[in-house]
């Protein structure tokens, strides 16, 4: 998977007819081929621009920042990138047309080590739900994708090997985990889908009762974060590459997946244009049997 | 900082019993907020107010506490008290330690008290949240909806209309009249019925404050008190009511014949029809089901014999909106199929008829010219059983409760069955006679010793076939012994149900019913022609089985509540809403898409201060927000909050335990 | 998915830490409409139920955030108890529906994160069902005193 | 071949031995195999449930748990008093398995109740498991020109939560049976009457009060006989007939069959296996309609508003 040409030349093109003022792209750093994102403001940068296996990064996120705001900007997607994308568009926090969205028929992307990440391989949908041209193997295919059909749901085994633990286990590894986490934010602010003016957990009401930095000011901002993002959460797991202790963050995020998954007619979170997450909506339909 | 007044209550000896009130008034003053508590017998008496009143002024008290009976009791009564002492009303907080604590704990004093303690610390925490709320003004539409053109609908347009506030009657068949339109003569002054109902129906017709929508349903109401939206669906009648004359030209000459059912199907009628000579509007309708022209494309004579030409055949339903400001929803009733009772024959002997079919043939304008006849051989009948409760009163096959007013117009029927064939006896099955209203006692014995009727206490266990005769055995419970008496004709009072679709209509009104199909009155006692929907009325049997002037005076009664509704230009609402604090709105409008009652829409302000950079976000609509708190649950940065129950006020409650 | 109630009863256990006169507290948040009604019915019908619950009100139980319950069970609260009317008769045409999404997932989640799942309990309570109301009560108290105090995430001044 | 349980009943051997035998033949007919429960006893008739509850359920339940040892999912049972004990029994149990525990309890060593056998009449086995098609199909003397009231007793049907089976007030399948084998059922309101049960013996003024009123309301409808399905039903109507004719003064002569009786002799079993000297009233006068030419017979009509309901143009 290596489109590094084509992204360069859709770059340049888009430069010289004026469409946008920014393209959000990744390029190397150098060092064993990792890559970061990177914003080129003209054409003359075009030549920065790469996409390989080792573009990891949602860049959709860009797209809440000061520098891509009030412009018209070009952006790299992958198949979950586009369903972040698509949720923005929705919740109204991007105006599509000043969007140039250059989807990716994404085969999954690669670790440092050259694996396949684990969210790639549990990936249900790979090509972009939304884009103005999308490039795939076979060629550039231009026009907005078909409604994406989903592959066959996986769970997640992490996930799964928590919950068949005693109910001790879980606790005392989840409380280790809580223990380490430093408070720093640095898992919202990669995340494309937290872009509130002030995050609740911030806020005098929520943190009133907690101290700053201890285990259960954690707890409380991790929970309630990750339920803020229960049905939205599209597993790009930006947040998790962010953390600066290496924290699991994925495992909250799967939790509340599988089970929305399971009960709320296989929601699966941005994959349908004007959806707005599965505590949006109900069924009358919902299971019951856990209420008294 | 805060300044609590903290009022325990002793509830006579309702709480002081179970809980050691002075114990709890010393424990509510160590915390360090409250500068006043104090016990006493009876808070929501004078003296207990007056208490509460001096000690905001000499204390100068910033939130009051008031620990009695449930806020759903006296809150009001005591926010009325804060505000004759120049508080807002709205910083008073009652702590619940009757119902959720001396009552639900009488073993356990210690327990009971420790409690009362901490309900008490709770509403001490949330009233320094407290912030001062004021009642909100909205307009108000000043046009009333009647549902149903029955007796109760046509009662409250009419007193609705005198008023001259506009009325819009839907009514769901060609003419309006309901029931009451198929009776003869009416319990207990024996008045025909047509007789005081046809002056009224003209009246609706001719109202210049009514717009009578007939053969018409609602199909959907939107909005809140004082500013609903109604759609409704004019079902196409193919006759254009402006140039229609009534004539009768065309169902004269119409050859199909479909039962009657104003007749209860004892004869027939035309597929274009007007239902019964009196209808208002006087103007006929096809039946669609049965008309061949519109179901094969053959026939057209309605149209050839209309000499205005107003048969149209291509008319289609039409939806047209209203806005209105109240609701009297009057739907009437449904009577009750005997069917399961089998052991009757019923289903298998013509000679078995039901109490409204009864009725359609000793009225005057009925299928048999106003005398009884046997629907098996058309011979007048000598002896006629009347069976009462069929349906109601009966687990096992029917309902359990009282239809009210079978007994009344089942000793009617022995009446008119006496005046039409002077030689017939009447026998009447009952359980109980219920004869409770002005002039029924009197009314029942007077027929009784007039007709002569043999009143039978006993339910009917069997009705068999002898010959032509109808064997009725029963038991005469009075004298402990199978009776078995031969007649020519039976009549079942069957039970009053509830309109088969009133669940529908219940659901798109956004009110309630009970478990029998009944739309639920906001209180049984106190609040009986009210909705739990404020602005939604309930007049006649759509609410539960009644005769005619308990009808009437509930329909008139939703009247006074309508006009009293739209006395003033505004109506008042309570403050407890929905906010949006703009600077936290991140504008992604799921609260939009949550607000069930369609209260939020968005808004454009500046980016930052003197910014010309416009950014959406939520505003809510004062008028149309009812207080759930959907939307504050939902909005992730905590933009939205609910005056009365906000953030801070909920978390002082669980953290102050 | 969950290990059977059983084993579970025998991971917490209540003896090690509770002291013999511990009672645990519960925070019943109850919909204004039907469930808080519903209480009330059990007051004035006089019936008997365990003294640990703290009743808040709300409007609806739509109203009822998850993070009011991760806050309890942080700060005050042993158990947790929501109720609201039942499915098709909330006041607010919706509400419940809305909450009750909300409710299992957040049950899922504190269960997935190490709350035994009788910490977090729902119920849909009607204004007529006072009896019912006395029930759950007496159902939530049971458990959670089976599971004994809280500690779990809680802040040092709250634990009891 | 179809398999079937069969619970006898303790009439089978004696007052109805007439109702068991052609019961077989008629099986034997239609292709399906009876299964006695090995070891069967007595159902508690209608003195176990008078004198104690858990008597009345402990001895049905010893024969549901013996049928179940049997490979059948059905369980077949001639006579109506013991059809329904068995039924009663097993819908309580199912309702109610704590109770059902209870009771198990007294006859575990019999084996633990599991509630898969079904429990049917001979009558509602024949409508509904064989059906009428089968029936029809093995007519091979009609029985035409015979009238018939069909008399269903006061057990069979009712109370509708425990038979689950037909109308409780007004069944119709023995009709249906009948109109099959070619007879002619007529207009009978007292289908569901009672006969007066087993006052037979203690209170015999009862039976003959209420049976002659079957009888005369049978006559009145027109029929040669009445059929049944309850052993007690059938010694009362028969037995006592002479004595209520002698009472009555009314002469009535109308025999009364099983309606395996009728279906025997309609699939041509020989008269003289369907033991027809058992019967006190001679049945040659009735069974002397068969054949003989009658204009169409009326059928008992569906209420008539249903056909009002279409519209007619003129």
């Amino acid at each position: 998977m290596d489109y590094t040409n084509q992204i360069r030349e859709i770059a340049t093109k888009l430069f010289a007819e004026g469409k946008i003022d920014v393209f959000v792209g990744y390029r190397t750093t150098g060092f064993d081929g990792n890559q970061v994102p990177v914003l080129i403001n003209g054409p003359g940068e075009a030549d920065r621009l790469v996409f390989t296996d080792q573009s990891v990064f949602n860049l959709v996120n860009y797209l809440k920042h000061e520098h891509t705001r009030r412009k018209r900007v070009g952006l790299v997607v992958k198949g979950c990138d586009s369903r972040s994308l698509n949720l923005l568009l929705t919740e109204g926090q991007v105006k599509r047309e000043n969007l140039y969205v250059v989807g990716i028929a994404c085969e999954g992307v690669v670790d440092e080590k050259g694996e396949k990440l684990q969210n790639c391989t549990e990936c249900v949908v790979p090509d972009p739900v939304v884009a103005d041209v999308v490039l795939t193997p076979a060629g550039i295919r231009a026009g907005t994708p078909a409604p994406a059909v989903p592959k066959p749901y996986n769970v997640n085994p992490d996930v799964e090997k928590l919950l068949a633990l005693p109910l001790a286990e879980r606790t005392e590894y989840f409380e280790e985990i809580f223990e380490s986490c430093i408070r720093c934010n640095a898992c919202r602010h990669s995340c494309p889908l937290c872009y509130c003016a002030k995050c609740c957990i911030d806020q005098e009401t929520a943190t009133l009762y907690h101290g700053a930095n201890t285990t259960s000011s954690a707890f409380h901002a991790l929970v309630t974060w990750s339920l803020h993002l229960a049905g939205r959460c599209v597993d790009c797991r930006n947040c998790e590459k962010a953390c600066p202790r290496g924290l699991p963050l994925h495992l909250l995020h799967k939790q509340n997946e599988q089970v929305i998954y399971r009960n709320f007619q296989e929601h699966l979170a941005g994959v349908v244009e004007g959806d707005r997450g599965a505590f949006y909506k109900y069924s009358l339909r919902d299971p019951d049997d856990f209420i008294m | 900082m805060a300044r609590v007044g903290v009022f325990v209550c002793f509830c006579g000896a309702n709480i002081a019993d179970y809980v050691d009130v002075p114990q709890v008034v010393e424990e509510v003053k160590k915390i360090r907020e409250v500068k006043y508590a104090v016990e006493y017998k009876y808070m929501c008496s004078d003296p207990g107010q007056q208490m509460i009143r001096d000690a905001i002024v000499n204390n100068r008290l910033t939130s009051v506490v008031v620990a009695a009976c449930s806020p759903r009791m006296h809150e009001k009564t005591f926010r009325k008290a804060l505000s004759d002492a120049g508080m807002n009303p709205y910083l008073l907080e009652v702590a619940n330690i009757r119902e959720h604590s001396s009552w639900v704990h009488q073993k356990d004093k210690k327990a009971a008290t420790e409690k009362a303690m901490d309900l008490c610390r709770m509403a001490v925490a949330k009233s320094i949240a407290n912030e001062q709320l004021f009642e909100i003004s909205v307009p108000v539409t000043k046009r009333a909806l009647v549902i149903g053109g029955g007796i109760a609908g046509i009662q409250a347009a009419l007193d609705i209309a005198d008023a001259r506030i506009p009325v819009v009657l839907v009514e769901k068949s060609p003419s309006i009249g309901g029931k009451m339109a198929q009776l003869d003569e009416t319990f207990p002054t024996l008045d025909c019925s047509q007789c005081i109902l046809t002056p009224k129906m003209v009246d609706v017709a001719s109202h210049p404050f009514i717009e009578l929508i007939p053969y018409s349903e609602v199909l959907e109401l939107q909005g809140f008190v004082g500013n609903y939206k109604a759609k409704i669906r004019k079902k196409a009648s193919y006759v254009n009511f402006k140039t229609c004359t009534g004539c009768g030209a065309c169902w004269q000459k119409c050859p199909v014949k479909v039962p009657n059912e104003y007749n209860m199907g004892l004869d027939k009628r035309r597929a274009i029809y007007t239902p019964f000579p009196q209808a208002v509007p006087n103007k006929p309708v096809i039946d669609a089901e049965h008309c061949t022209m519109l179901q094969k494309g053959k026939c057209g004579i309605c149209a050839k014999v209309c000499q205005p030409g107003a048969i149209d055949y291509t008319m289609q339903d039409e939806v047209i909106e209203r806005e209105i400001g109240a609701v009297v929803v009057a739907t009437g009733y449904d009577l009750w199929d005997p069917k399961p009772y089998e052991e009757y024959g019923v289903g298998r002997f013509k000679d078995i008829i039901t109490s409204l079919e009864f009725e359609r043939m000793v009225s005057a304008n009925g299928p048999t010219n106003g005398v009884p006849v046997r629907p098996s051989d058309g011979k007048v009948p000598k002896n006629v059983v009347f069976i009462k409760c069929i349906g109601s009163r009966d687990e096992a096959k029917g309902i359990e409760y009282c239809s009210k007013i079978c007994c009344m117009y089942t000793t009617k029927h022995t009446i008119l069955l006496h005046h039409k064939v002077h030689d017939s006896h009447s026998y009447v099955f009952y359980m109980d006679i219920r004869a409770a209203g002005k002039g029924y006692e009197e009314f029942v014995h007077k027929a009784q010793v007039d007709t002569h009727a043999t009143y039978l206490r006993g339910r009917v266990s069997k009705i068999y076939k002898k010959g032509d005769k109808l064997m009725v055995r029963g038991e005469d419970a009075q004298i402990g012994q199978v009776v078995e008496v031969e007649a020519d004709l039976v009549v079942l009072a069957t039970a009053v149900t509830s309109p088969h679709d009133n669940p529908e209509l219940a659901r798109l009104l956004g009110i309630s019913y009970d478990k029998h199909g009944f739309l639920s009155e906001a209180h049984p006692k106190l609040r009986p022609v009210e909705t739990a929907k404020a602005g939604i009325f309930l007049a006649g049997c759509t609410q539960a089985p009644k005769d005619i002037p308990e009808t009437v005076a509930q329909a008139s009664a939703c009247a006074a509540k309508v006009c009293g509704l739209f006395a003033g230009d505004t109506l008042k609402k309570d403050p407890m809403i929905s906010t949006v604090n703009t600077e936290f709105c991140s504008g992604c409008q799921n609260c939009v898409n949550v607000c069930p009652y369609g209260a939020i829409v968005t808004d454009e302000v500046p980016f930052g201060h003197g910014s010309k950079e416009m950014r959406t976000v939520a505003k809510i609509n004062e008028g149309v927000c009812q207080g759930c708190g959907s939307c504050v649950a939902i909005c992730r940065s905590m933009a939205i909050n609910l005056a009365g129950f906000t953030d801070p006020q909920i978390i002082n409650e669980i953290v102050s335990i | 998915m969950e290990a059977t109630t059983d084993q579970l009863v025998s991971i917490e256990k209540p003896a090690i830490t509770a002291p013999p006169d511990w009672e645990p507290v519960i925070i019943g948040i109850l919909c204004n409409w039907c469930s808080y009604a519903g209480s009330d019915l059990t007051g004035t019908s006089r019936l008997q139920y365990p003294p640990n619950i703290r009743i808040i009100r709300v409007p609806c139980s739509s109203r009822v955030d998850p993070w009011f319950l991760v806050k309890s069970l942080q700060t005050t609260a042993d158990g947790v108890l929501v109720s609201g009317c039942h499915p098709g008769d909330c006041h607010y045409i919706s509400g419940n529906y809305y909450a009750r999404r909300r409710f299992l997932v957040t049950k899922n989640l504190l269960n997935f994160l190490g709350f035994h799942e009788d910490r977090v309990q729902f119920s849909w309570v009607s204004a007529a069902e006072g009896p019912k109301f006395a029930k759950v009560v007496a159902k939530v108290t049971e458990d959670v005193k089976k599971l004994g105090p809280l500690h779990l995430y809680k802040k040092e001044n709250f634990s009891k | 071949m179809k398999k079937l349980t069969y619970f006898p009943g303790c009439s089978a051997h004696g007052t109805s031995e007439e109702f068991d035998s052609t019961l077989k033949l008629v099986l034997k007919t239609l292709d399906v195999e009876l299964e006695d429960i090995p070891d069967w006893n007595c159902c508690g008739a209608t003195s176990a449930h008078v004198m104690t509850e858990n008597l009345a359920y402990a001895l049905p339940l010893r024969n549901l748990v013996l049928a179940e040892k049997l490979p059948h999912t059905t369980m077949g049972i001639a006579c109506a008093s013991c059809y329904q004990r068995m039924k009663v029994t097993k819908v309580h149990m199912d309702e109610n398995p704590e109770l059902a525990a209870k009771i198990n309890s007294t006859i575990v060593e019999e084996g633990h109740y599991q509630g898969k056998v079904d429990v049917k009449s001979m009558l509602q086995y024949a409508y509904e498991d064989i059906g009428l098609e089968a029936i029809r199909s093995k007519v091979t003397s009609p029985l035409t020109g015979l009238k018939v009231a069909c008399y269903y007793g006061c057990l069979l049907t009712r109370p509708k939560k425990i038979t689950q089976f037909d109308s409780p007030e007004f069944p119709m399948s023995m009709d249906r049976i009948c109109e099959a084998l070619g007879a002619t059922a007529t207009e009978f309101d007292y289908k569901t009457e009672c006969c007066g049960a087993s006052f037979s013996i203690s209170n015999t003024e009862v039976v003959e009060s209420l049976s002659g009123k079957i009888l005369e309301m049978a006559q009145e409808s027109g029929a040669h006989a009445i059929v049944v399905a309850c052993p007690l039903c059938q010694s009362n109507l028969d037995m006592r007939q002479p004595d209520i004719e002698k009472k009555s003064g009314r002469k009535y002569g109308i025999p009364v069959f099983y309606f395996t009786q009728l279906m025997a002799l309609a699939f041509g079993h020989p008269r003289e296996k369907l033991k027809f000297p058992k019967h006190i009233v001679p049945v040659e006068g009735a069974l002397s309609n068969i054949g003989k030419a009658e204009p169409a017979p009326e059928k008992i009509k569906k209420p008539t508003k249903a056909v009002e309901a279409e519209s007619e143009v003129e």
